[in-house]
Parts: structure tokens; sequence; C-alpha cells
């Protein structure tokens, strides 16, 4: 055996040397290389090439094109196994219904790609370049969780896909000055300093306890709110970090009681948060006022803590709360899904925004070639979804900036008032 | 027909009965249906499943049972064939029957299961009685399954008529034979036809980069690293012996070490790839050597547990605020540079390139260690660790050895992986890739390289490939690994002992004198002599 | 080099292995010692009500641990495995649980509910449920995945128990969806109700659940010991694990003995799982998992293959867990590493646990 | 450079309460056959564990070419020239034969990971010459051709052969043989105390063996050892053994001289 591995060592080096040589050649900018490269789709390079159409051409990721009786795909990327599938599959279940909303553009119906990143860096990415080499994806509402969506990022930039997350509140991802991602998820820098400030001034908290996940998102927010609380003047007493997952946190929270805060911020989600908004009465956290964040705001909030729940505070987007659009959604999800929204996870109207979002943008940008295909020119998508202006959706109105933050509203407080979510007094 | 028979086939039935209700009830069916359909062409919709996808399924399912039910016995008349397939048919159908009528009932009495069954809507149990009503329904599910049940005796049947079985037998002996004259009689036909397999072999590996797309690139760059992953782990625990559950901590450590010298954030050292390679292999072949200096006496599932602690230590550490200044806390590391080639950056052709490369370069190192006196010292200390000490094999530093250059490998492989990504996380390296290394080398066939190859195909291909069934893709995952242990204990390809070439043995066996003894030892300086 | 340098070399080296464990483990013991004065004695940052809250945190978590603990090491016992599918065999029985709650709850009886009227009874209900559904799942997983492997390879069958436990999980997962389900207790055993002492002005409750689950655990650890002990089943229990060939030579019935022994942890990792339920009142498809991976660490910390070692292992970690941050005064995200660090000590000076094994293979 | 391999002065090993090695002297002349017999559980496997460094004994010291063993490590005795075999055959078992020889020779060898890595000129040589001797080991013990063969399927009396060979295959100066005739038929039990004798007379390796057939041990000893409950009740040539009553009175109880005086006789 080993006698032929030498040989076969050589050979691999020369097939190396070759290869990578082969697109040094090539005198094209990387994208296009990477496109020529990875022969992503014979479609896109056939109708670059037959397309009569002025835009494609002149379109450095050209067209994505759509045969008559073709479905125009949107991506998602989402957890669908593991330890977080319940976001995957509820944030999914609400793109398909918006997708289903979506109409048709030019008589071509619209269709969701769900599929599984496990959350994940490894799956991301793994999902991204399966999106990146089918020419029939024009746009990916995702990925949910920060950690797949920072891997999948470069990816899409090369080829052109534009991306809108519901979830991904990581604020590094849109530092990096990536063109293609875009959140419609609430930023964190906003959300965490309104409600320092809200704390401060307004329940006139004196030592906050600061408890997160340990989550990007989770301790993201807490680091946000602490650091503007004490630029209040407040005092952030103890500031300590659970195991998401696990169902008794007493013991840390007898360790946060011992402080004596005046308010508990939890940064998180809703199913360690209503664990703790429970726990809080057994440890001597009593007099403590529960502060959650989005991620703890919802209906499933209420059924899990019952009677603990009351006056504990949440933030959410300033949407109409409940408008018709939303009762609409909210009963269309129930009788195909058969669970209320928001029970699987928070983002559920979030998830339908972000496909939503997508398809009225494609439609803007979509048109119909002179041999009859549907055509959607990628960088034009692209720079559309930056501009998105005013959007009104279930989670919230959505603007873009030029860094892809698009919820960028002062958050709007609510509180728990005999067993339902009430706008707080400002 | 025999009493026990035919409670043995109506058994068989049951179980096949319980099986349906479960894949029923996780609407595995309308997976699998809409599946079969696909194949044929027709497009089923999203929300409720196709009848046509339901019976295919049903038929699929029956055609299983009737088989099962027919082979149990070897030596049964065809007669005997028939008839347990006819009494599983029953069985099935009658469960199938039952399970249906159930759902007429929740139908007509308008009682909604979904809170807790989530897959029992309305139109899906519609969809079960194939929207054919109460009766019909019900009727048509007991006799699709007790008639495909029944063909599927008849297969067996027809199978087992002396005619087809011997002309299958000759068909199948064949290629066999043929693939025999191929390979060449003597030793010296048999290393050209292998040399000119591995030239072909690694001829499609050079091509395949640049033809399957970025996809596949990604999906086997991942088998690639987890191929070199495999063959770490095999040193340790196939070839050592020692059960090491943490490994993916070694992993991590060349990963981050990779991600902190080349990311802007936190740190902003450029080290570029190639010493950040380096270091990564040594620091993690370093760690390697501190978890294992202390805890080499430890045995089997001790150490096992012990190094699950040592990965999840690095995890939770890697996420932990004490380190997050450090470390990039929960939000990992990003924008990770990558090598440039002729100044410009590596696409994913080039990964695949230089993962190939390392992949053969860990075969090649693993090959070498294999067949030495270090990866005897290895397997001794495997076999029976006391004998191999009085042997006079310094156990303690061959397992310490064992498990850095394993650890170098995890080093190795995370690096890469973490430059590729450009990203990489606390969360990359959970309890659960630990274990999907350890079950790539057991699936595979354990402390053997083709073993490691298919097994990382298995464990890392298989998923991707599995998408196509969604969210049930972890569920056929678990089914097959136990389903594979079954019947595969010693793996896909079980090792062997390699055959050396012994010197003729002389006809007056006559002892060694000592002149060859003396031979033994080696002439001149050697560097690496400790 | 000649010979017997080098073999000065391995001498020196082996000096150094035989110095550095010790060492090491004397440094981690330092630090330990060092921050329990520092938290103790210089900072003392709680109060005595915070360390009775922890230390009640801990012995909740401790009974729980031991429980699922004890399934591991029966098993292991007898069949020098890992069955990793223990985590799923207890999330299966809260689950269980958690239906019956429903259930009772649904039945309506004049004014109130079955579930209030015969509270009692009915947590008795479920708890039968629970440890049938759970002991049938471990026959069951036993029958299929873990029997046909008795002959193979030491790793085979843990390979085989990780299947078990993915396909389980989802299993679940599918069949119920990923929703987190919280469960509806009886009245008198309301989450975070309690009896309330007052200790330095400050009440510290002793929630019922955390006392019933505790005493619950405690009296099945008993009946459980007296079973191994007493019983003939516990002999031949006791045989197969120390010879199978002997025992079945002895007309011990080997394969009933393993399933019972199945049986058996799979009922009490039912029960553990029930009590998880209604303490903790949160379910899902992913409850067992960590859980599992705390009562393996806590088998190994006592020895695994030894009853008692189980118990004390469960407990310990339990209370480390709880109290150790605290005590240390380090951030509670860290109690896993803490937990593992201090296995990792333990280990390096018992090699064998706590308790050393009860079963211990062929030495020399 | 005494003419003693090996000597063993008051040693003593306990195990809890029972002594199982009490106070044992043993002088084991160089180049010749030494024998160690006594009931089962007299503790000669014991003796041999204490010597080969499984267990320290609790008093006592164990001198090789006159230097102490305490406290050196099992694998720097075995390089030391002190090798074994055991009385329930443990090979390893998976690898095959040839594998076990040259385990065998390990640490005789020098090439270590790097060499084997990079294919130097030292690891092609010694893989080549340790397979040569190898192999001439094998064929010495009567295992012709049956290199490539998996241990354990290997017949029972073959095992015990190759045990042997592996053992040698560190060129030891003294050999510990425990029961090496064990379940052996009469004609591969004379074609093994060949093999014993030519080892010593070719090789010149001191040979201690623990026996029970006293055919075997009373053909090819020069001296034995008799032990008795962890004692040693008596040593000397195989005549003197033989005659000391002591030594029958262990064997066959007390009043079994006369027996034993019959036996003679008729012989």
């Amino acid at each position: 055996m080993n006698k032929f591995l030498k040989p076969v060592f050589v050979l691999c080096i020369a097939a190396f040397l070759f290869a990578g040589c082969a697109p040094a050649a090539t005198p094209a900018p990387t994208a296009a290389a990477t496109e020529a490269a990875t022969a992503a789709a014979p479609t896109v390079a056939s109708t670059t090439a037959a397309a009569p159409e002025a835009v494609c051409a002149s379109d450095p990721f050209g067209c994505a094109s759509f045969a008559p009786g073709t479905t125009v795909k949107i991506g998602m990327g989402a957890p669908m196994t593991g330890g977080n599938a319940s976001y995957g599959i509820d944030i999914s279940q609400g793109a398909t219904i918006a997708v289903a909303d979506a109409g048709d553009v030019h008589g071509w119906k619209f269709e969701l790609d769900a599929e599984d990143d496990q959350g994940n860096a490894e799956g991301g990415a793994a999902v991204a370049n399966k999106f990146a080499s089918d020419p029939s994806i024009v746009a990916v509402a995702g990925h949910i969780f920060s950690g797949a969506t920072a891997a999948a990022v470069p990816i899409y930039e090369k080829v052109g896909i534009p991306m809108l997350s519901p979830s991904a509140t990581n604020p590094a991802l849109t530092t990096t000055g990536s063109k293609v991602f875009n959140r419609i998820a609430f930023t964190d820098t906003n959300q965490g300093s309104a409600a320092a400030d809200y704390l401060f001034n307004t329940l006139k908290v004196k030592n906050l306890a600061l408890v997160h996940d340990g989550s990007d998102y989770g301790k993201g927010l807490a680091d946000i709110v602490g650091a503007q609380f004490t630029k209040d003047g407040g005092a952030v007493v103890v500031e300590q970090a659970i195991t998401p997952g696990e169902t008794d946190y007493t013991a840390v929270l007898s360790a946060v009681a011992s402080k004596s805060p005046d308010a508990l911020f939890f940064g998180g989600y809703t199913a360690e948060g209503a664990i703790i908004c429970n726990q809080m009465k057994q440890t001597g956290l009593d007099k403590a006022i529960f502060f959650g964040d989005d991620g703890t705001y919802g209906a499933d909030f209420l059924t899990r803590t019952g009677a603990n729940g009351e006056g504990a505070y949440a933030s959410i987007a300033p949407a109409s709360p409940d408008s018709a659009a939303k009762d609409a959604f909210n009963t269309a999800y129930l009788d195909q899904f058969g669970k209320a929204p928001g029970t699987l996870s928070p983002y559920t109207w979030a998830g339908y925004d972000a496909a939503a979002a997508l398809a009225s943008v494609v439609k803007t940008v979509a048109f119909v070639g002179s041999d009859g295909k549907l055509y959607v020119p990628r960088t034009a998508l692209v720079t559309a979804v930056r501009n998105l202006k005013g959007y009104v959706g279930l989670s919230g109105t959505f603007t873009c900036q030029s860094n892809g933050e698009c919820n960028v509203d002062k958050p709007q407080f609510v509180v728990v008032k005999s067993g339902a979510w009430v706008p707080a007094q400002q | 027909m025999k009493k026990a028979a035919l409670r043995q086939s109506f058994n068989t039935g049951i179980i096949f009965g319980i099986a349906h209700i479960f894949c029923v009830l996780i609407a595995f069916n309308a997976m699998l249906g809409s599946l079969l359909v696909k194949i044929v062409g027709i497009k089923s919709s999203a929300t409720t499943p196709l009848a046509s996808a339901l019976i295919a399924y049903a038929v699929l399912l029956g055609l299983w049972a009737g088989i099962t039910a027919a082979r149990r016995k070897r030596e049964a008349s065809g007669k005997e064939r028939l008839q347990a397939s006819l009494i599983t048919g029953f069985s099935v159908g009658l469960m199938a029957a039952l399970l249906v009528a159930v759902f007429q009932v929740l139908l007509s009495d308008k009682i909604n299961p979904r809170d807790y069954l989530t897959n029992l809507s309305f139109p899906f149990m519609r969809a079960c009685l194939f929207q054919l009503g109460a009766f019909l329904g019900i009727a048509a599910n007991f006799l699709i399954f007790f008639l495909s049940s029944f063909l599927g005796g008849l297969f067996v049947f027809i199978w087992n008529l002396p005619a087809v079985t011997s002309a299958w037998h000759k068909a199948f002996s064949a290629p066999k034979v043929w693939i025999a004259k191929l390979r060449g009689e003597t030793g010296k036909q048999r290393r050209i036809t292998n040399i000119i397999f591995y030239a072909l072999l690694f001829a499609v590996i050079a091509i395949l980069p640049i033809e399957w797309g970025s996809y596949w690139n990604y999906v086997m760059g991942t088998v690639g690293l987890y191929v070199i992953l495999g063959l770490g782990l095999n040193i340790i625990v196939g070839l050592s012996g020692q059960l090491v559950l943490g490994y993916i901590a070694f992993f991590a450590i060349g990963a981050y070490t990779m991600a902190l010298l080349n990311a802007p954030e936190p740190h902003n050292w450029m080290w570029g790839f190639w010493p950040a390679l380096i270091l990564a292999v040594i620091l993690a072949a370093l760690s390697g050597l501190i978890i294992g200096l202390p805890l080499m006496r430890l045995r089997g599932d001790y150490l096992a547990i012990v190094t699950l602690g040592f990965g999840e230590i690095i995890r939770i550490l890697l996420k932990s605020d004490v380190l997050t200044s450090f470390t990039g806390g929960p939000r990992g590391i990003q924008d990770i540079h990558g090598p440039t080639l002729f100044g410009k950056p590596f696409n994913d052709i080039d990964y695949m390139y230089l993962i190939i490369l390392a992949v053969i370069l860990a075969i090649y190192i693993y090959n070498r260690l294999q067949h030495s006196r270090t990866g005897r010292a290895w397997l001794a200390v495997r076999e029976d660790e006391t004998v191999a000490r009085a042997t006079g094999v310094d156990t303690q530093r061959y397992k310490l050895l064992a498990l850095m250059i394993g650890a170098a490998f995890a080093g190795l492989a995370g690096a890469i992986y973490a430059s590729r990504n450009a990203f990489t996380g606390p969360d990359e390296h959970s309890l659960m890739a630990s274990i999907n290394v350890l079950c790539l080398i057991i699936v595979g066939g354990m402390g053997n390289i083709p073993g490691t190859l298919l097994g990382a195909f298995a464990l890392k291909g298989l998923p991707e490939i599995l998408r196509e069934v969604e969210n049930y893709r972890m569920l056929v995952f678990g089914a097959l690994l136990v389903a594979m242990m079954i019947i595969r204990p010693e793996g896909l390809i079980p090792s062997q002992r390699p055959t050396l070439e012994l010197p003729e043995d002389s006809p007056n066996p006559n002892p060694p004198d000592l002149a060859v003894r003396s031979e033994a030892k080696p002439t001149g300086e050697d560097p690496h002599d400790r | 080099m000649t010979a017997d340098t080098s073999s000065d070399l391995r001498r020196k080296s082996r000096q150094l292995i035989k110095l550095i464990r010790p060492l090491l483990g004397g440094i981690v013991g330092l630090f330990l010692v060092y921050r329990l004065y520092i938290v103790l004695i210089v900072e003392h940052p709680y109060g005595p009500d915070t360390w009775t809250r922890l230390l009640i945190a801990g012995l909740i978590l401790g009974g729980v641990y031991s429980l699922v603990a004890i399934g591991y090491t029966l098993v292991y016992g007898i069949l020098f495995m890992i069955n990793f599918a223990h985590g799923e065999v207890m999330m299966i029985g809260a689950f269980s649980g958690y239906f019956v709650f429903e259930a009772l709850n649904a039945i309506k009886i004049q004014d109130s509910n079955f579930l209030n009227t015969y509270a009692y009874f009915s947590v008795l209900i479920a708890f039968i449920v629970g440890m049938t559904v759970s002991a049938l799942t471990g026959y069951f997983l036993e029958k299929i995945a873990y029997r046909p492997l008795r002959k193979a390879p030491r790793l085979v069958p843990l390979i085989s128990a990780i299947g078990a436990s993915i396909f389980l999980q989802n299993a679940v997962e599918l069949l119920f969806s990923p929703q987190l389900r919280n469960y509806t207790n009886p009245t008198f055993l309301t989450r975070g109700a309690g009896w309330t002492i007052n200790i330095n002005h400050s009440n510290v409750i002793i929630p019922y659940t955390g006392v019933f689950s505790f005493v619950l655990s405690a009296v099945l650890l008993i009946i459980l010991y007296t079973i191994v002990r007493k019983t003939r089943l516990g002999r031949a229990m006791r045989a197969v694990a120390l010879d199978k060939k002997t025992a079945a030579l002895m007309g011990v019935d080997v394969d009933s003995t393993i399933s019972k022994t199945f049986i058996l942890s799979g009922a009490l990792a039912g029960a553990a799982g029930v009590m998880w339920g209604i303490h903790n009142g949160l379910v899902y498809y992913y409850t067992g998992f960590i859980p599992g991976i705390k009562a393996f660490t806590a088998a190994v910390l006592g020895g695994i293959g030894n009853l008692p070692g189980a118990m004390l292992g469960g407990m310990f970690l339990g209370i480390v867990e709880s109290m150790g941050p605290a005590a240390l005064g380090i951030d509670f995200q860290l109690k896993d590493v803490l937990a593992f660090v201090i296995l990792i000590v333990v280990l390096i000076f018992k090699p064998s646990g706590l308790l050393g094994e009860s079963l211990a293979e062929e030495k020399v | 450079m005494t003419d003693n391999i090996i000597v063993t002065q008051q040693v003593s090993k306990i195990f809890g309460g029972l002594t199982a090695v009490n106070k044992v002297d043993l002088e084991v002349k160089r180049e010749s056959i030494f024998s160690i017999i006594g009931p089962n559980g007299a503790g000669k496997t014991t003796l041999f564990n204490c010597i080969s460094g499984f267990y320290t004994p609790e008093h006592g010291e164990v001198l090789y070419e006159g230097e102490s063993l305490r406290g050196k490590s099992t694998d720097v005795i075995a390089g030391l020239g002190i090798s074994r075999t055991y009385q329930n055959i443990r090979l390893f078992s998976n690898l095959t034969t040839i594998e076990n020889v040259l385990v065998g020779q390990h640490y005789r060898l020098k090439e270590n990971w790097l060499d084997a890595v990079f294919n130097t000129r030292r690891y092609r040589e010694e893989e080549k010459s340790s397979i040569e001797v190898g192999v001439r080991w094998l064929n010495f013990v009567g295992l012709h051709g049956l290199g490539n063969t998996p241990a354990r399927s290997m017949p029972y009396g073959a095992q015990r052969r190759l045990e042997i060979a592996r053992a040698l295959g560190s060129n030891p100066k003294l050999l510990l043989l425990d029961e090496p005739t064990a379940g052996m038929n009469p004609q591969e039990t004379l074609e093994m105390t060949t093999l014993i004798r030519r080892l010593r007379d070719e090789f010149g390796i001191t040979i201690v063996l623990i026996e029970h057939d006293m055919h075997v041990v009373m053909g090819i000893s020069d001296q034995i050892a008799v032990l008795d409950f962890g004692q040693k009740i008596a040593d000397g040539t195989p005549k003197e053994i033989q005659s000391n009553p002591r030594v029958i009175e262990a064997y066959l109880g007390p009043g079994g001289a006369a027996l034993a005086k019959k036996y003679s006789r008729k012989k």
C-alpha cells in the first residue's frame, strides 16, 4: 500500500498546482471567477449569454431566469433539528404562509425552500453553498442564528444573493460592511439602551441585576443594558449568566437575590425567561421587577408564568400589536400548523415579515424578457433590498439603513397586567 | 401450517403495524410517499399529502412486511412463505385499518388532537383515509397493506424458485471472477492494476473540485476534514485503544488558534494563514500532552468521561463571560482571513485542494505509523496493557504519543475548517461533534483507513444527502446508526492486520546468530534519536 | 546516543509524569481552598439565607441526578456499556407524566376536575404511568438496540446507544412538536409554594415539589438498594455483573436478568422524569440530554458500577453545581466547568471514583 | 559480576491479610535451568510477578546482576533482559504471530515515530532486520510459515510457543516461564522440554520455570526450589528434592514419605 502512496502524493501535488493556477489565470474579478468556477447554474450562464436584455449583461452577477411554470424560490436556512429546532420550524412555518400570501410576480409563483442549518456555522455554510449553487434561489430570508449567518454571509456575498434575517441579532454582523446582509431583527443597541433608560428613569430602578443566557443575543443585550444603565447613573449590582436548556435556576437566582436588586434584566428567550420569572419568588427576589426583552415577549410567556408573571416587563418593536393583517396571519397559522403563533418561538411574525418583504422587493425588480422568461437581476435585487423603505410588517415597520439594519425604531415596553400584555406607561 | 409459525408471522405483522402507526403519527408516510411519487414525476402540494403518495408509501411498507415474513425461515416451502406473507399482511392491514378507524371517529366528532399529536390535522387524517370517507377509506387501508404484503410474499416465492436462484447466482458470481481476473494473479500484476486504479482515482479527485460546484465542494470538504479528524481519533481509539469523548476540544483549539491569529476582531494580530496553521497544530498537540499527562492511569470509561469533561470545559470557557475579551465569547470570531494564492484569496476550489492535500498527508502519516514499531506498540497497548509493559513497551509514553498525534490531526483539521468557514464559534464544538467523530470511525470500521473514509462520508455526507427527508433526517440518521451497528458490528470495512512479506523459511531452522542482532543497531547519528 | 543514556531519559520522563499528577491535583486543590478562604472568610458576600437556598437547590438537583445516575450504574455494572439513551428514557417518562396530568386535568368533576379532587391519587397515577412507559422503553431499547450486540466489541453498543438516543429525541420532537410543554401540577404541589422559614430577616422557601421529589428519590433509592442486595433478582444481577458465563452455568437466565435490569433503570429514570416535570414544570424533547450527561458524570464520580457511589456522586454533583460557584465566587455560568474539574481532580487521585468500582475488571 | 544472575533476598508480598510470598531467598546461577515447584496457591506466580515488576514486594530485595530492581517499572525491567510468559496465555490476540514477536523486540529497537513518518534509513533497516530476527525465532520455536496468521486463530500448543518466541524477541538474559507445558500432550511436552534446553545450551539464557509436571522438572532442572504457603521449604538439585521429606509431605500430605519411597523403588 504505502509503496503506492508516494506516487499518488506527487500526482496530487501536481493536480493541486494545476488547479491552483487555473483560476488564477482568468483575469475576471473574484466573484465572477467563483461564479464561473463553481459552474453554478448552467441556466445562469446560458441566460447571461442568451438573454437579449442589457440589464442582465450589465449585472455583474447576472440574472436568475425562470421558464414559465417554474417557481421563484426564496431560501431560508434555519435549525430544523437539534436543541433549537423550535425556532427554525416556527419561523419557516411563518415564512411558508408569507410566501403563499405573496401571490405571484408576473404570473410566477413564489416558493419557500427551507433548509436545516442546525443553527451552527457548519450547517449555515452548507446551506448557503447549496443555495448559492441553486440558480432558482433569488433571496434568502435568514439565517436564524447568528453563528450560521456569520458563516453564510461571505458565501452569498460571492454570488449576490440578498439576505433578510428575521432573528440574527449579533451586532457584529452589520459592521463587516456586507452588501447582502440585512435584518429586520430588532437591533440590540437601541433596544438595550432604551430598556436601560426606561428602567432608570421611568421605573426608578437604582440597583439592577443582569442575567443572560450566554447566547450572543442575550449577552449582547445584557452588556448594552448594563453599560447604558451605569451611564445613566444606576448601579449594576450583579451580573450572572445561566446555562440555557436547564430548568432549575434557583441557585443562580439565590446568589442574585443576595445583592437585593430592585429589578432583574434578563437577556434571553422565553423558555429560560419564564422559568426565571417563576423561580424569582421562591428565591427571595419577590420584590424585584422582572424585565425581559423581545425574546421573552409573547403569549407563551403568560401561559408559562401564570400568576408569577404579573408585572413582568418586555420590550417589543413598535408594531400595531394587533392589526387586521396580524389576526389574519394568526388564524391562518393556527389552522395550518395547529399552534398559536409565538408558541414555538417569539419570531413567528418576524419570519413572515422577512419572507414577505423579500417577495415584495422581488416583485419590484423582476421583469419578463422578450423570450417569455422571468428575469430577476441579482445586483439590482441586492440594492433594492438594502433600499427597503417603510415596509409595514406584522412585527414592525422596516426601513433599511446603509449598514443593513432595517428595524431601528425605539422599542415599546409592555407589562403583564391580569394575565395579558398591555403597553406600559411611558 | 404450524401454530408457532402462524403466530410468528402474525407478530411480524403487528410489529410492522406499530411501525406504520408511528410513521403516520409523525407524518413520515406523507414525506416518504411524496418522495416516491416525485420519482415518478407527480409533484405533491406542500400542505396536504396526495392520496397517491400515501398509497405508494403503504405499498412499500406492505411489500417489506410481506418479504420479511416470507423470508423468516431459511428452509420453508413456497406454500408456507405465501401463507406467512398473507397472515402478516392481514395483521398489518388490521392495525392500519384500526388507526384510520380512530381517525374517522376523531373526524366525525370534530376532536382535534393537534395540541398533543402535532401532525394530526383534519386534512391529514382525511388524506390517510384517501379522501374516501369512512367505510371505503378503512377498507382501502386494509386491502392495500394486505395485497402488497401478499405481493411481497409472492416475490420471495418466485425468488426462491430453484431456477431463479441459480440464475441469479450465476449472474452474481460472474463479475467477481471477472474482477479477480482483472486484478491479476501474480503480485506483480496486482501491483500494476493497483497503480492504475490509484492513478485513475486521484485523477478523478483532481478533476472533481472544478466540476461539481461550490455546494459539493463544501460538503466534500467537510467530509475531508472529518476524515482527518477520524484518522486522528483512530490513532487514539483505534490503535492505542483509549476511549476519548472530548476529541472535538482539540479541533476547537486548532480552529480558535487560526481564528484569533487571522481575524480583525478581537485582537487583529494578522499572522497569516500558514504560521497560524503550524501553531494550531503545535498547540493542539501540546494540549493533548497536558490533558494526557495526569490521566494516563485512567482506564476505559473513566478516560472517556474525563475527556468529555475536558471538551465541555473548553467549550464553556470559550463562550463564558470570563474570556469574552479574549475569545469573542458566544459571538465567536468572524471575518477570518484565509490564505492567498498568487495574491488572490482562496476560493472554494483552492480550499478543496488544500483539504485533499491535508487528507492525503494524514492518510500517509497514519499509514506509516500503523505499520511501524510505534504502531505495533500502540496495538499492543490496546490488546493488553499489562503484557505490553512486560514486553518492554513504555505504555504511558506511547499512550501520550497517541494522544498528541491525534490531537495534532484535530488541530490541523480545525485550523483549515475555521479558515474555510471564515467563522468559528463556541457552539461549533459541542459534545455532539465529538460523538459524531467517534461514530464515524466505528461505523466505518475501527483502525483502518478505508473504513474512516467511508465512515466520514456516511456521517457527514449522508445527512446532506438526506436533506430530501427534511426534518426527518436526524431521525433516519439515528435509526440507520442503530441498524448499521446491528448488521455490521465490525463496521462497514472490518480492519484486518497486514500480511508482511516474510523471508523464505530456511529448511533447517538455524537460530539467529548475534551478527544479525548487531546489524540491527543503526549506524551513524540520527537526529530523531531519543 | 547509547541505550543507557536514552533509558536514563526515559526514567527521567517517567519521573516527570509521576510528579505531574499530584502537582496538578495539588495546584487545583490549593486554588479551590484559596478561593474558599477568600469568599467565606474575607468577602463572605452571602448570608445564611442564601446558603440555605443554595443547599436546598443542590439537594433537590442531587436527588434527581442520583436517580438517573443509578440507572447508568445498573446498566454499566452489568453490560460494561454506557447507556447513552438513558437521558431520553427519562425524557419519555416526563412526557408520559405530562400527558397523564393533562388528561386528568381535562376530566371535569362538579366545579373542580379530577386532578385536584383526587390530587394524591392523580400524582400516583402519573408516577405509575411514567415509570411503566419508561420501563417499557428501556426494555425495548435493550431488546432492539443492545441485545444483538452482546458479543460485539465494547464501543459498538455505545454507538448503537447514541443512535437510539438521537432517534428517540427526534421521534418525540416529531410526535409532539418541539413545543416546550409546561406541567399542570395539582394545587397541593404548586410550583414555588412551600414552607417558609425566616433566616436573618428574609424568607427562605422550602418548595413542596422539592421536598416531595427529594423524599421520593430517597425512598426509591432505598427500595432499589434492597432489591439489589436482598432479593433473588438482585443476586442474579450481581452474578451476571461478575461473570455472565458462570452465572449462566449456575442457572441464571442472563438475558432476562439483563432485561429486568433495564426495566429497573428505566422505571427509575421515569420517576426522575416525572419529578423533574413536577418540580421544574417544563418538558420538551431535549429535556433528557443535559441531566443524562450530568448523571453519567455523577455515576463515574462515585465509581461507576457502584450503587452507593452513584447516589453519593449524584448528591455531590448537585450540591457542587448549586453551591460551588457561590462558594468559590466564580460565575454561575462556569458551574459545569467546576463540576468537571472536580471530577478530574477526584479521578487523578482515585482513578476509579470516590467509592471505587464494586466490580473492577481484572488488573495484572 | 556475580555468578548468580538473579537473587531474591527475604522477598515478601502481602495481599491484605494473606502473605502470598513470605521471606523467600533464591539464588539462580547464570546459564542454569531453575524450577520453582509447589502446590497450587503456593505463591509461585506471585514471586514471578515480584521479579518482573508487576508487584513491588513489601519486604526484601530482588537483585538482578547484583543491582536491586526496586522502583524499576516493568518495561525497564524487561529492557534489562528479563522476559516472561504467562500461566494463562496472554498474547496480543488480534495481531499476527510475526507482529507479536516484533512487539517482543520493541525495547531492543531504536526507530521512533518520526523515522516511520519520514521513512528513514534506520526505519527501513530495522524493519527488515527485526522481521528477519522475528521469523528466525518463529522457526526456532517451530512455527514455520505461520508468520501472518492471527495469534488468536492458532492451536493451544502453538500459542504457548509463540509466547516464548515473543519473550525471546528482546534477547533476554533471563526467561521466566510460567507453566510452559500446562495442558500439553506428552509429545508436545517433550518438544517443549527440548526447546527449553536448547534455549539454555545455544543462547546461554538462564531459565526460571514454574512447573507441575514432575517428569519435566526432574528432567531438565539444575536447581529446584519448593514453595509451600508462600515459604521456601526446600531447594537443591533434583535428587535432593526428590528425597526431601518435607517436600513429599507438602505434596502428598503427612505420611507420604513411605509412598514416595515405594514409588521410587519401583522406578
